[in-house]
């Protein structure tokens, strides 16, 4: 796993740079800065034996440092910096993902979690963390559910079902009178359960968990089957299982992540923990291994259009499904619904057989067409267009060429040029010393901001969009 | 004409400056009051928990040793620290 | 003490905060000929759903003074109030005011009778447009014609303004939020002063039907020949553009909006006499965003209609005023292939990207679909007919024959692409 | 006790001045007749500057309906409020009962429970009128033709000017009623007299203030409460005085009230002509400039420049203030211990702290202080209330401090400043006159009377005593004589 690269004892003690402009990449800028990374790994600790969890507590706010002029801004452009490599691999990933997840979040709750080691608490960071997360989650993955499971006093109990609703997930998580940590975690209830709760969801739809770990150990219960018996389970079941330690690595955890394919990281701090899982959000590349079966939802759209049931003998990797694109109705005066068969205002139109279904994405309930409206689709389409990474101007690229001097995006002006100092240029690769990004597409010239937010939000190139 | 003893219509009429305040510096003032004597005395009649009537030429030495008092009580903590 | 406000106070808001609004004005030259002389007859006399009135002309210099006093309007409702004009022409966005850095900062010499922002705004307006009109201009004397056909790049104009959104009240995502974890709540709303300014979007649509689908079928015969010189010409990015810059772009951009909570309210002036589909991913972008959907009846009357609906800030639209009913939304998508708009359509298991026919494989993510049930699917896609719509929603467009024959040979061209399978532009199939 | 209006502004806005800026001229407004604004209403700046000072949602109505022709019905204006069709008169009254106060729209009865508002004509015409640039009546002032080569004052010089000139003034308010010496040159006469007779200054020596030396002014409490206002509210309240003033001369004050509005339609860094602008307020005009309200290359040259005092008169939020922006007024941190660090150099800003602020440290830029009760209540005694203090504060607030979850200023120290402004008063003392009865009916008798004659204090049913209002003695004791007559000849 690419991850553990980042925290395995590095081997090479040079460059014992300070951590003054540390920019603590993502595991993901390894492939670009894996110097830098391997670098970090023992930039945390000053002397080269101590792993990277053995290393002191650095507080976030501790990276962003004043450069000697006493301004923040080198700290500043190293953290866009780092948000631009961090899309540097974003941009080649393979464009076959899986849309439709399912996605157990197990969280420890055992005493761990009130380790200070975090401000305030692990227990808080996590969950401050994990109500973003779940926002955003939903955010990429419209059609995708989660469920929340805890594990506390060697017991796993279901917190939140497996649901669509971001909002219901929220208000769990939102009183902690309920989520107080105590006692120790059982790793292997915690998978049983996630394992249980998934068993009767479709394998078109990828399954996964997302186990948040605090503590070092686990205390599993006794008896015929051990963790190693659930991990075969989860692999035969293509439960994709990643893991983030807070404390440190440990071998069960790596084991389980590596087999299931599933990612293995250990949180270096709070925005690393961040960005581990933020890793987690975009949904993941269906390897060639996983067969994809077709998936009952379309079976029910096969079946429903042709008596015969869709599913044939050899499991091709992905399928065509019918898709219906309904219309929504005003909220004028109230129709029966097809589904519930109530009086109901608003409502939406099956396009095929013009019945009223109440929600989508939905199966018609008369004609079994799969409905979903459009934008649920589209919100997955910006990894299919991604937006080619922006080169940077070198100051002599602006001076020759006649270039516009407001940013293509937001019209703002570009700062001067001639007035540019060389002090700037260097305090990142990355970063344009001109302040100038340039579209390799419509060759337009794009401020720091706008770079940033049109690949993180917006996925679109308004030069290429002319 | 009959005596204001048993007549059961007869009025009492004083007139002074009545003082509303609330119990606490009521408490203070009858402290006060109760510390001088003879003529000095202010307080002409304790009506009430809230309530009382004191003499119009000791308004404002009342209000002065009032608010003295009042400053007796309060810690004022020490600018130097 | 102070009092308790009283009730009333609570329902009506006592101030709102400063509003930006940024208009997107579609400046494409034939819609505007088209609304200043519409057509004698209404094309789709079948519909049911338009009335045959005679749409009044409406040409684009009355239109921008009407356009001019709205925007007035709204600079006097409040201190600190602005706007952001983007003028959206075929193919090409511009922003029109506030004016570039480098420019001559309007008249010199105020009018005694005119306020002098008004001025400023009205005059840097005018300017713009003329400057927009020159390029254009020269643009047709150095003989791409073809350029008019394409759609205006109301996707352009939105991006723009959405980078100018994000610049003056950066979401949280940035990297003051990566430096501190603490504004890492779901509720974003770490404001950085006493009132930071709303903003909303105003799309001001001329181009009849919806113009990223019909642009398509509009430029058809002569877009398909016209495609091998579009793309050495002006090399292929710009056909891919289009296409990214039709659907998938504006619904990135609508979500993008939606992060931001910023309305876009779309304005189109196509009167159903001239145009009978109203722009329904304009209409789905209004939707999505909260923003309002409105389609004029061609009858004048714009200057009402324009302080009546979209004058009051996003702030007091819900509360206490009510926006206007909306019509019925129709959640229709574009298929990759062809850029068709589908009712019902066939999506990738994998990459979700839809298609208007069934296919075997995947011309996005190259995913094989099982030969087994293109059959089944291929009956089924026959089964798919028209249905019995709302009023405020047209029929779905249906192909003409030549239409048909075209897209088969755009299949057969797409299917060789496919097989040649080169992932490096997914965009450039046909 | 935690006041709903220290809460955080976006929440609940308008958090320091309970009342806008323009709250003296609102209250001015109000009283004038039909006739006055007629007159106003001539200028299109002041149709705008009105309309911009109406509260948002009756502001959108008379907007929405501005280019109809049809009067405003009720009717129509319940449907925008999304309220009941039956909904009382009083309801949509209270919406637009601003409008109506301006006389922007006249009332008439349409049927029983039914309203017609049409425009006022003028303000119509006028605001129409603003919007196109179609008027006729300069009101946003004939820039001054000037020849190319004469220099032109830059908008910092006029900012620095015009803060000079009006600091110049507060400065010399607060020197005068506190120890501190701001080497200061006294204003004009003219502006000392107006600020004698707004009652913010008085003469010490002159009780009576009939005959004040206005050399020798000190300022009074209610000079220390115009101090602690925000920028926006001084001004309108000094133009108000002004106003006052005029009228009490007996002149027509609508000119000088429009000229103020033109004003602040104004262009800062332009120059404008006053002959043509203000053919019938130039007095005024010369006067204003002795507040630094505009600015003369030489004293009787008809070219003048508004200052940033000037063209922010009409910008409703002091944000908007060219020259002393947001963030330099916004320079107070409070913390919950008392402690304010205040991030100023402004000699004013210091010297009004200092009233009710025990300055510990002083940096160039940096005052460190904290709020204890004996500054305070020293402040107290100055009139000032826990109120006004607490406006200050929060008005000044580092932008800081907005990051923090509301209110904006932490409930214990607000709580405080009104506990110590309640200290000091805890004695109501009242000239009073006691009876005392045996009685019940005569009690209660006389107590109905004194209470219809608006004699009563207190009265107290259970002891049947009475406090009644010494000038009133007489009379009650006349009335008791004879209802003790009238009960005693009962028996």
């Amino acid at each position: 796993m690419p991850l553990d690269s980042n925290y395995t004892p590095a081997v090479e003690d040079e460059e014992e740079d300070d951590i003054l402009d540390d920019d603590l990449p993502g595991p993901s800028s390894r492939g670009k800065k894996g110097g830098i990374a391997g670098n970090k790994a023992n930039g945390k600790g000053k002397d080269p034996g101590r792993h990277a969890w053995e290393a002191e507590y650095k507080k976030s706010w501790d990276i962003v440092q004043e450069d000697e002029s006493g301004s923040l801004e080198s700290a500043v452009e190293s953290l866009l910096a780092r948000g631009r490599r961090k899309r540097a691999l974003m941009a080649d990933t393979p464009l076959r993902r899986s849309i439709i997840r399912h996605l157990f979040i197990i969280l420890d709750l055992s005493e761990s979690m009130n380790d200070k080691d975090y401000r305030p608490t692990r227990f808080e960071v996590i969950l401050g963390y994990l109500r973003s997360y779940v926002v955003e989650w939903f955010d990429q993955n419209p059609l995708g559910q989660i469920g929340i499971i805890m594990m506390r006093d060697r017991l796993s109990e279901v917190l939140v079902p497996m649901g669509g609703n971001p909002q219901e997930i929220l208000s769990v998580l939102s009183d902690k009178r309920k989520l107080e940590p105590s006692g120790e975690p059982s790793l292997q209830n915690g998978l049983v359960m996630a394992k249980g709760g998934m068993s009767h969801l479709p394998t078109t739809s990828s399954l996964e968990t997302l186990i948040i770990f605090s503590s070092i150990s686990t205390a599993d219960p006794d008896g015929p089957s051990t963790i190693h018996t659930v991990l075969q389970d989860l692999v035969t079941n293509e439960i994709r299982t990643s893991i983030i330690a807070l404390a440190g690595e440990i071998k069960i955890c790596k084991q389980i992540s590596e087999r299931t394919g599933g990612k293995f990281g250990v949180a270096l701090d709070q925005d690393h923990l961040k960005d581990l899982m933020w890793e987690t959000i975009p949904p993941p590349a269906t390897t060639i291994s996983n067969p994809t079966t077709i998936g009952v939802r379309n079976a029910l759209a096969a079946a429903s259009a042709t008596g015969k049931n869709g599913v044939t003998g050899k499991t091709p990797v992905g399928d065509l499904m019918v898709m219906g694109f309904p219309i929504q109705l005003p909220l004028g005066g109230e129709t029966l619904c097809a589904c519930h068969g109530l009086l109901k205002k608003g409502g939406y139109l099956c396009p095929r057989c013009g019945s009223k279904l109440c929600d989508v994405p939905t199966d018609c309930e008369v004609c079994g067409l799969m409905v979903v409206s459009s934008p649920h689709l589209a919100r997955s389409f910006w990894f299919l267009f991604p937006v080619a990474n922006y080169g940077v101007l070198a100051v002599e690229e602006v001076m020759d060429s006649s270039t516009s001097d407001t940013c293509a995006g937001c019209d703002v002006e570009f700062p001067d040029v001639t007035s540019i100092e060389e002090g700037v240029a260097q305090v990142e690769d990355g970063v344009s010393p001109t302040g100038r990004y340039r579209c390799a597409k419509c060759r337009n010239d794009f401020c720091a901001d706008c770079d940033l937010y049109i690949h993180d939000t917006l996925h679109t190139c308004p030069g290429c969009s002319q | 004409m009959s005596s204001a003893y048993g007549d059961a219509y007869a009025v009492k009429v004083t007139s002074g400056v009545l003082v509303t305040c609330d119990s606490a510096a009521k408490q203070i003032l009858l402290h006060l009051d109760s510390k001088r004597d003879g003529p000095y005395k202010f307080m002409i009649r304790d009506i009430d928990e809230t309530h009382m009537i004191i003499k119009r030429e000791y308004v404002d030495e009342v209000r002065d040793s009032l608010q003295d008092e009042l400053e007796k009580n309060t810690y004022v903590q020490d600018p130097n620290l | 003490m102070v009092p308790p406000p009283p009730m009333e106070s609570r329902f009506y808001p006592k101030t709102t905060p400063p509003s930006v609004l940024l208009v997107i004005l579609d400046i494409h030259p034939l819609s505007w000929s088209l609304l200043s002389s519409p057509p004698p007859l209404p094309p789709f006399t079948e519909h049911p759903g338009i009335d045959k009135a005679q749409a009044t002309p409406m040409s684009l210099p009355d239109f921008v003074t009407i356009l001019m006093v709205f925007l007035n309007a709204h600079l006097a409702s409040r201190w600190g109030n602005e706007v952001v004009i983007y003028g959206a022409s075929a193919g090409r966005a511009k922003l029109l005011y506030p004016p570039p850095p480098n420019a001559v900062a309007g008249p010199s010499k105020p009018r005694p009778n005119s306020y002098h922002p008004f001025q400023l705004l009205d005059s840097r307006i005018e300017q713009g447009l003329k400057e927009m009109a020159a390029e254009e201009q020269e643009r047709l004397e150095n003989g791409n014609v073809k350029s008019l056909n394409e759609p205006p790049s109301m996707v352009s104009a939105l991006t723009k303004a959405l980078c100018f959104v994000n610049r003056i009240q950066p979401s949280s995502s940035t990297a003051a939020a990566l430096i501190d974890p603490t504004s890492q709540d779901a509720s974003g709303s770490n404001s950085n002063g006493p009132d930071r300014p709303e903003t909303r979007i105003l799309i001001i649509n001329a181009t009849p039907g919806s113009n990223i689908s019909n642009s398509d079928q509009s430029n058809g015969v002569s877009g398909e020949n016209g495609d091998d010189g579009d793309n050495n010409s002006k090399g292929q990015g710009s056909k891919g553009g289009q296409m990214r810059g039709g659907y998938v772009g504006l619904m990135n951009c609508v979500f993008a909006a939606q992060k931001a909570k910023v309305p876009i309210d779309v304005l189109s002036l196509p009167p159903p006499s001239i145009d009978a589909s109203p722009p329904i991913f304009l209409q789905q972008a209004a939707h999505l965003t909260e923003g309002i959907y409105w389609q004029w009846n061609g009858r004048g009357a714009l200057l009402q209609y324009l302080h009546a609906i979209y004058l009051p800030p996003p702030s007091l639209r819900h509360h206490p005023f009510a926006v206007p009913p909306q019509d019925a939304v129709g959640f229709r998508a574009v298929c990759f292939c062809h850029h068709k708009t589908l009712d019902v359509g066939f999506v990738c298991s994998v990459c979700l990207s839809i298609f208007c026919e069934p296919r075997s494989v995947c011309l996005m993510c190259k995913t094989r679909f099982p030969i087994k049930s293109i059959p089944t699917l291929k009956t089924l896609a026959t089964y798919i007919e028209p249905i019995p719509v709302p009023d405020t929603v047209p029929p779905p467009v249906i192909q003409k024959g030549s239409k048909m024959h075209q897209i088969n040979e755009n299949a057969k061209k797409d299917k060789s692409k496919a097989v040649n399978g080169d992932r490096s532009d997914p965009i450039e199939i046909d | 006790m935690v006041q709903p209006s220290f809460s955080h502004p976006r929440s609940d806005p308008t958090p320091s001045t309970s009342a806008s800026p323009t709250a003296t001229l609102d209250t001015f407004l109000d009283n004038q007749h039909q006739s006055y604004f007629e007159e106003l209403y001539r200028s299109e700046a002041v149709c705008l500057c009105i309309l911009r000072s109406l509260p948002p949602v009756c502001r959108h109505i008379i907007l929405h309906h501005l280019w109809s022709h049809q009067p405003l019905r009720t009717a129509e204006v319940k449907s925008f409020l999304q309220m009941d069709i039956k909904a009382s008169l009083q309801e949509v009254d209270e919406v637009m009962r601003p409008a109506l106060n301006r006389k922007i729209l006249h009332p008439i009865v349409h049927k029983k429970a039914k309203m017609l508002y049409p425009f006022n004509d003028s303000f119509k015409k006028g605001l129409r009128n603003a919007l196109t640039g179609l008027g006729t009546s300069n009101s946003f002032g004939v820039p001054y033709d000037r020849e190319e080569n004469d220099e032109v004052p830059s908008q910092e010089e006029l900012v620095a000017y015009g803060e000079d000139a009006f600091e110049g003034i507060l400065k010399y308010m607060v020197s005068s009623g506190l120890g501190i010496g701001f080497s200061v040159a006294r204003p004009q006469s003219e502006v000392l007299e107006l600020l004698h007779t707004s009652g913010l200054m008085i003469d010490p020596n002159d009780p009576t203030g009939q005959n004040p030396n206005i050399n020798r002014l000190t300022i009074t409490s209610k000079g220390f409460q115009f101090l602690l206002e925000d920028r926006q509210t001084q001004l309108w309240e000094i133009l108000m005085y002004y106003l006052n003033a005029k009228e009490a001369n007996s002149e027509r004050s609508a000119e000088v009230l429009s000229m103020f509005f033109s004003l602040g339609c104004m262009q800062l860094g332009q120059d404008y002509s006053a002959s043509q602008s203000f053919p019938r307020a130039l007095s005024a005009l010369n006067d204003l400039a002795q507040y630094g309200f505009i600015y003369r290359p030489s004293p009787d040259s008809d070219q003048f420049f508004p200052t940033h005092l000037a063209t922010a008169l009409c910008s409703g939020d002091a944000v908007a203030t060219k020259g002393q922006d947001a963030d330099e007024k916004r320079f107070l941190i409070l913390e919950t211990n008392y402690k304010i660090y205040a991030y100023t150099s402004n000699e004013l800003e210091i010297a009004i702290l200092n009233l009710f602020v025990d300055i510990r440290i002083r940096y160039p830029n940096l005052i460190v202080g904290k709020l204890d009760r004996r500054n305070v209540k020293s402040a107290m005694e100055k009139g000032i209330s826990a109120s006004q203090i607490i406006s200050y504060l929060s008005s000044h607030a580092h932008p800081q401090m907005y990051n923090s979850p509301p209110p904006l200023l932490h409930p214990t120290i607000v709580d405080q400043l009104h506990l110590w402004d309640r200290e000091r008063n805890r004695l109501k003392l009242e000239d009073t006159v006691m009876f005392e009865f045996f009685s019940k009916e005569l009690f209660e008798d006389t107590e109905a009377e004194a209470n219809a004659n608006a004699a009563l204090q207190l009265a107290l049913p259970k002891e049947k005593f009475l406090f009644i209002e010494p000038q009133t003695k007489s009379a009650i004791t006349e009335f008791v004589k004879e209802r003790q007559n009238q009960l005693r000849s009962g028996l």
